[in-house]
C-alpha cells in the first residue's frame, strides 16, 4: 500500500542529506567535544560551526545559540529560566490560550511556584489581539511568551508588534518559533524577541535536539547543572550527531524555502478548495491568509475526528485530530476551544500538514478518500442524514 | 493502539443502521464529549432477534457498538441486561485504558434500548 | 597515521551495529510516538520495545525508565525531582566530594535554593566510607546521592550498603552509573537504588540520549513540563533514533560484558605493569583492584598532564588529564584534590580509560611513547633531573 | 584548541636548557598552579646574547617560554623589558582565552631574569 504521509507538525522524516550529514559522526568523528586531543577537537570544530549555521539562519551571533534535546526543553528553559532569574523584579507573566503544552504547563507549573499568568484570549480566526496584551502588562511582568504559529491550526502571530511594546517597558519576550522556523522568514531582530525556540525533528532534522536563542545580556538561569558546556548555561555532553544534523537541516531549510513555500501554499489552497467543493457541511479552522503555508485545519460535522484518522491510516494517510477521543485527557483540544468552537465541533477537525515530498496527486488521492470515509461516517452517524432526538449545537458559520 | 479485531469491528462494522419498526430503541452519550449512539432492538418471545446500531464517536466507540449487536442478537431480555462494559471490551480482546469508559457505552445503549421495550410493553398492556 | 583512542570514559565511537538499528528510524519509521497513525504507532512500538531493553538490563519494569538528554540531564532529573517533591520532608542532601559536575553542581545550585547537603569524603583511594555517610544522616535526610564507578579514577564504591542504611530511614538512594553501565554488572535490586542514572554515548551507543531508573513508588518531580510524554514526567517528542540505538547498545554491552571484562581488565592491568616497570616516578591513582575494568589513572611526577596529552595527540593516541590546564576553570581536578592528592602532584595526573577494541599492540605502543614523552618533558623540567630552588611537594608513597 | 604555531612551538621547543654560566637567571610560576619556569640569560655589552628556559606547564605554558627566547636574544635589555605577555601570546598568533594570563608566564620570567643580572651586576659594581 501506498503510505502518504501528511502529519509534517507532528514530525518530519530526515532529510537523506542530513542523515549524509550525521553519519561520519557515530563511527567515526565520535569525539566528545570538551576533549583536548584531536577526536575532542574535531567534535568541537563540528559543533562551532553548526552553531554558527544555526546563528546566521536566524540572523543571531553564534554566542547566543544553545543547544537543547528539543522545542519542549527550549520552551521550558526560556519560562522557567526567564521566572527564576528575573523574580525579583516580578513575577508575572503573559502567554496566550493557544500555545504549545510545553509552554502552557510550564506556565501551569510556575503558577504553582508563586507567579501569576495572564492567559491572553485570540480571535475566532487564532490571532492574538495585541491590545490586549498590552492591556495585560503590569509593573510587575517580567515576560511575554507568544507563539510565532500555531501548531494545530498554523495560525501566525504578530510577534514584532508584541515585541515593540515589550521592549519600551523593559520586558522580556519569548516566541516558541517550533513551526515556523524552516516554513517562514524567522529572524530574531525583526521579531524583536529575546528568546526563540526551535526544534530540529519538524524541519526534517534528527528528533531530540532543538536550541534556544538567547539575546546577548539577557538574564537567564541555567536549567541543567553540571559540566560547563554551553557557556555553563546547559550542561551535558554535546550531542554532535544531531547537532550537525539540525544545522544541516537549517541549511536546506534556508535553500529551499521559496520553493517550499510556493509549493506548499500551492498544495494547501488546493486541498481546501477541493474538500469544500466536495464535501457539505466542512469548515475551515483558522486564519486564511495568516497561516503557516502547510496547515488545513477542517472540520467535519456529525462525524468524529479519530475515526476519521483510523480510517484515513487504513488508507495509507498519515493525518492527525483536534478530537478530545484522541487525546489522551479526552479534553478536545485546547486551541480548538480557545478559538471559540464547541466541543461537538472540535470532535470533528482534521489537520493535514504537508510536506516538501507531497504532490498534487497525493492531495487529490486525499480528497477522494476524505469524501469516501466522510460519507461511510455519516451513514452510521445517529446525528446525520436524519432527524434526531439528539440537540446538535454546532456553528456552521465559523 | 487498537487491537486488530478492535480495528476489524470499526472498519467493518456488524449491524449498523436503523430498524424502523424496532421495538426498543436506546440513545447514550451526548455530542459535547464526542461519543453518541443509538441502539435498536426487534424482540419475539423474550428474545432480541435483531440489534442494530448508529454511532458518532471514535474507534472505540464504533467497535464497542458493532460487537454489542453480535453479543446480544440471540439472547433472552435477562441474558442481554448482564451483559457489561467490560465484556464488550474483553470479546473484542481489550480496549486501551483511556477508552474503558467514555467510548464504551454500547452496554448502557442496549441496556437502554430494553428500558425502552419494557416501558412500550408496559403501555401497551 | 594510526589513531588509537583510549578516552572512552569521556565518549565512546557508536557500534556499527547500533548504527545499524538507529538508521530505519530517521528516513523511513520516522512518526512521532505520541500520533495515532502507523507511523506513530512503529514509532510507539519502538519505544515501548526499547524500554523493554533497557529494563531488563537493569532488572528495572518497563514503567520505572525514563527516558532523558543524557548523564546530565538524569542526575539533574533525579536530585532536584526529589528534593524538590520531598522539601516538605525535609531539605538535607548526602553527597561525596568526588561526583561528577553534574552531581555536585545541581547540589550547590540547590544549596542556593535552601536546601542542606553533606560532601562525604573518600580515602586515599577515592572509596566511600560507608560509616562516615551512616554519621551523616539527619532527620530531615532525604536523599543520598553516591556514584556507583567515578568517572576519573575508576573506584567503585559500595552502593548496596548505603542503600541498606538509606532504606532502615526511609532515604530515597540515587547512584550515577553512567560510568558502570556496560561494564560491571548494574541490577537496581542488587544495589537496592531508588533512582539510577544512565547515558548512552558511554556504552557504544549516540550521543543525547539516557535514561533514569525511578523505582515505583518514589516521589519524583516533573522536570520538563509539556505532552504527557514519560508518564508525564519528561515532556518532549520522544528521540526514537536515539532511544532505539541506546537500546541496541545496552544489549550488546550484556551480550559482551564477560569478554569486555577479561579483555579490560587484562589490558588495564598489562599497561598499569608496563608503565610502572619502564618509567621512574610514575604512581597508579585510585584502588588498585576496586575499580573499573578500563580504568587507568596514573601521575608522573615532574611534568604537567596537558602536555604529556598534546604530545600523545601527535603521536595519535588520544587519552585524558586531571591537570588544571586542561580544565577551564584552572582547578585541578576534585576527584584527584578529594583523594589527598596535592595540587603539584594532580598536574601530572593521565586518565587512560581503554575500550573494547583497544589491543595489546596499542597499549604497547602507547607505553613506548609514554616513556619518550616524559623522558622529553622531563628535560625541560625546571624541577627534575637536577636540584631545583622549587620546592616541590609531592607524595610519592600515595 | 591551540594554533598550528603555538604547537610547533611547543612540540620543538626553541632555546630548551640552562646556560651554566649565565649572567642572570629568572625563576617565575609554582607547582601548585601548575605552571614553573626559569629562563637563563647571557648578557653581552646591554644586549641579549642567548636565553635558555626550562618549562614545567602545559602547551602553552611551553611555548610561550620557547617563544620569548627567541624574541629576547639579540635585544637589548630595554627592549627585552617591554616585552609583555600580550606580545609573546601575539607572536604566538593568539592563545585561547583561558590561558591568557595563567600559563604565559614567559615574559615575567625574562623579566625576573633581567632583575637577577642586574642585582648581580650591582654587586660587582
Ligand atoms: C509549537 C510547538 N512547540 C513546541 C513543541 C515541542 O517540541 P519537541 O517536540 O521538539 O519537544 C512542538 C512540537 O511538538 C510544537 O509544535
Ligand atoms: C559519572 C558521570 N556522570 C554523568 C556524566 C554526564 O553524562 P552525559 O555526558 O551523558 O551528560 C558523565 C559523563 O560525562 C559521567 O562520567
Amino acid at each position: 500500500m501506498k503510505r502518504i504521509y501528511m502529519d509534517h507538525g507532528a514530525t518530519t522524516p530526515v532529510d537523506p542529506l542530513v542523515v549524509d550529514a550525521m553519519l561520519p559522526y557515530f563511527t567515526d568523528k565520535f569525539g566528545n567535544a570538551s576533549s583536548l586531543h584531536s577526536f575532542g577537537q574535531e567534535a568541537a570544530l563540528a559543533l562551532e560551526q553548526s552553531r554558527k549555521m544555526i546563528a546566521d539562519s536566524i540572523g543571531a551571533k553564534t554566542e547566543e545559540i544553545i543547544f537543547t534535546s528539543g522545542g519542549t526543553e527550549s520552551d521550558n528553559f526560556a519560562i522557567k529560566g526567564i521566572a527564576y532569574r528575573n523574580s525579583g523584579k516580578g513575577k508575572h507573566i503573559i502567554t496566550s490560550t493557544i500555545e504549545h503544552p510545553a509552554v502552557l504547563n510550564t506556565c501551569a507549573f510556575l503558577e504553582n511556584e508563586g507567579f501569576e499568568v495572564t492567559y491572553v484570549a485570540v480571535d475566532n480566526d487564532g490571532i492574538i489581539d495585541v491590545e490586549s496584551i498590552e492591556k495585560s502588562i503590569r509593573d510587575d511582568t517580567i515576560l511575554i511568551s507568544i507563539m510565532h504559529a500555531n501548531n494545530e491550526i498554523g495560525t501566525i502571530q504578530p510577534i514584532s508588534d508584541i515585541s515593540n511594546l515589550a521592549r519600551k517597558k523593559g520586558i522580556y519576550v519569548h516566541t516558541d518559533a517550533v513551526q515556523s522556523i524552516g516554513k517562514i522568514a524567522v529572524n530574531v531582530d525583526e521579531l524583536g524577541v529575546d528568546l526563540l525556540s526551535i526544534s530540529s525533528h519538524k524541519i526534517y532534522g534528527p528528533k531530540g535536539i532543538g536550541a534556544l536563542y538567547v539575546r546577548k545580556g539577557t538574564l537567564l538561569q541555567a536549567l541543567a547543572h553540571g559540566g560547563g558546556h554551553e557557556h555553563h548555561m546547559r550542561a551535558g555532553t554535546e550531542n554532535i550527531s544531531g547537532i550537525v544534523g539540525f544545522a544541516k537541516a537549517m541549511a536546506l531549510a534556508d535553500e529551499r524555502i521559496v520553493d517550499d513555500t510556493k509549493h506548499l501554499t500551492h498544495l494547501r489552497d488546493l486541498l481546501i478548495k477541493k474538500v469544500m467543493d466536495s464535501i457539505d457541511d466542512a469548515y475551515l479552522i483558522g486564519h486564511p491568509t495568516k497561516r503557516l503555508p502547510n496547515n488545513v485545519n477542517i472540520r467535519f460535522r456529525f462525524i468524529e475526528g479519530e475515526s476519521m484518522l483510523l480510517l484515513l491510516d487504513m488508507k495509507g494517510i498519515a493525518i492527525s485530530t483536534g478530537s478530545a477521543c484522541s487525546s489522551k485527557s479526552l479534553e478536545p483540544s485546547h486551541v480548538l476551544t480557545a478559538i471559540g468552537l464547541k466541543p461537538e465541533d472540535s470532535h470533528g477537525s482534521l489537520r493535514i500538514t504537508l510536506g516538501r515530498g507531497n504532490t498534487q496527486e497525493e492531495v487529490d488521492y486525499l480528497t477522494d478518500a476524505l469524501v469516501e470515509i466522510v460519507g461511510r461516517l455519516r451513514a452510521i452517524s445517529p446525528i446525520s442524514g436524519k432527524k434526531s432526538s439528539f440537540t446538535v449545537g454546532s456553528t456552521p458559520d465559523m | 493502539m487498537y487491537n486488530e479485531k478492535v480495528i476489524d469491528y470499526f472498519s467493518n462494522p456488524r449491524n449498523v443502521g436503523d430498524i424502523e419498526d424496532a421495538d426498543g430503541v436506546g440513545e447514550v452519550g451526548n455530542p459535547t464529549c464526542g461519543d453518541m449512539m443509538t441502539i435498536y432492538i426487534k424482540v419475539k418471545d423474550g428474545i432480541l432477534t435483531d440489534v442494530k446500531f448508529k454511532t458518532f464517536g471514535c474507534g472505540a466507540a464504533i467497535a464497542t457498538s458493532s460487537m454489542i449487536t453480535e453479543m446480544a442478537i440471540g439472547k433472552t431480555i435477562e441474558e442481554a441486561l448482564e451483559i457489561t462494559r467490560n465484556d464488550v471490551a474483553e470479546e473484542l480482546g481489550g480496549l486501551p485504558q483511556v477508552k474503558m469508559h467514555c467510548s464504551n457505552l454500547a452496554s448502557d445503549g442496549l441496556h437502554a434500548a430494553i428500558e425502552d421495550y419494557r416501558y412500550k410493553q408496559n403501555i401497551k398492556k
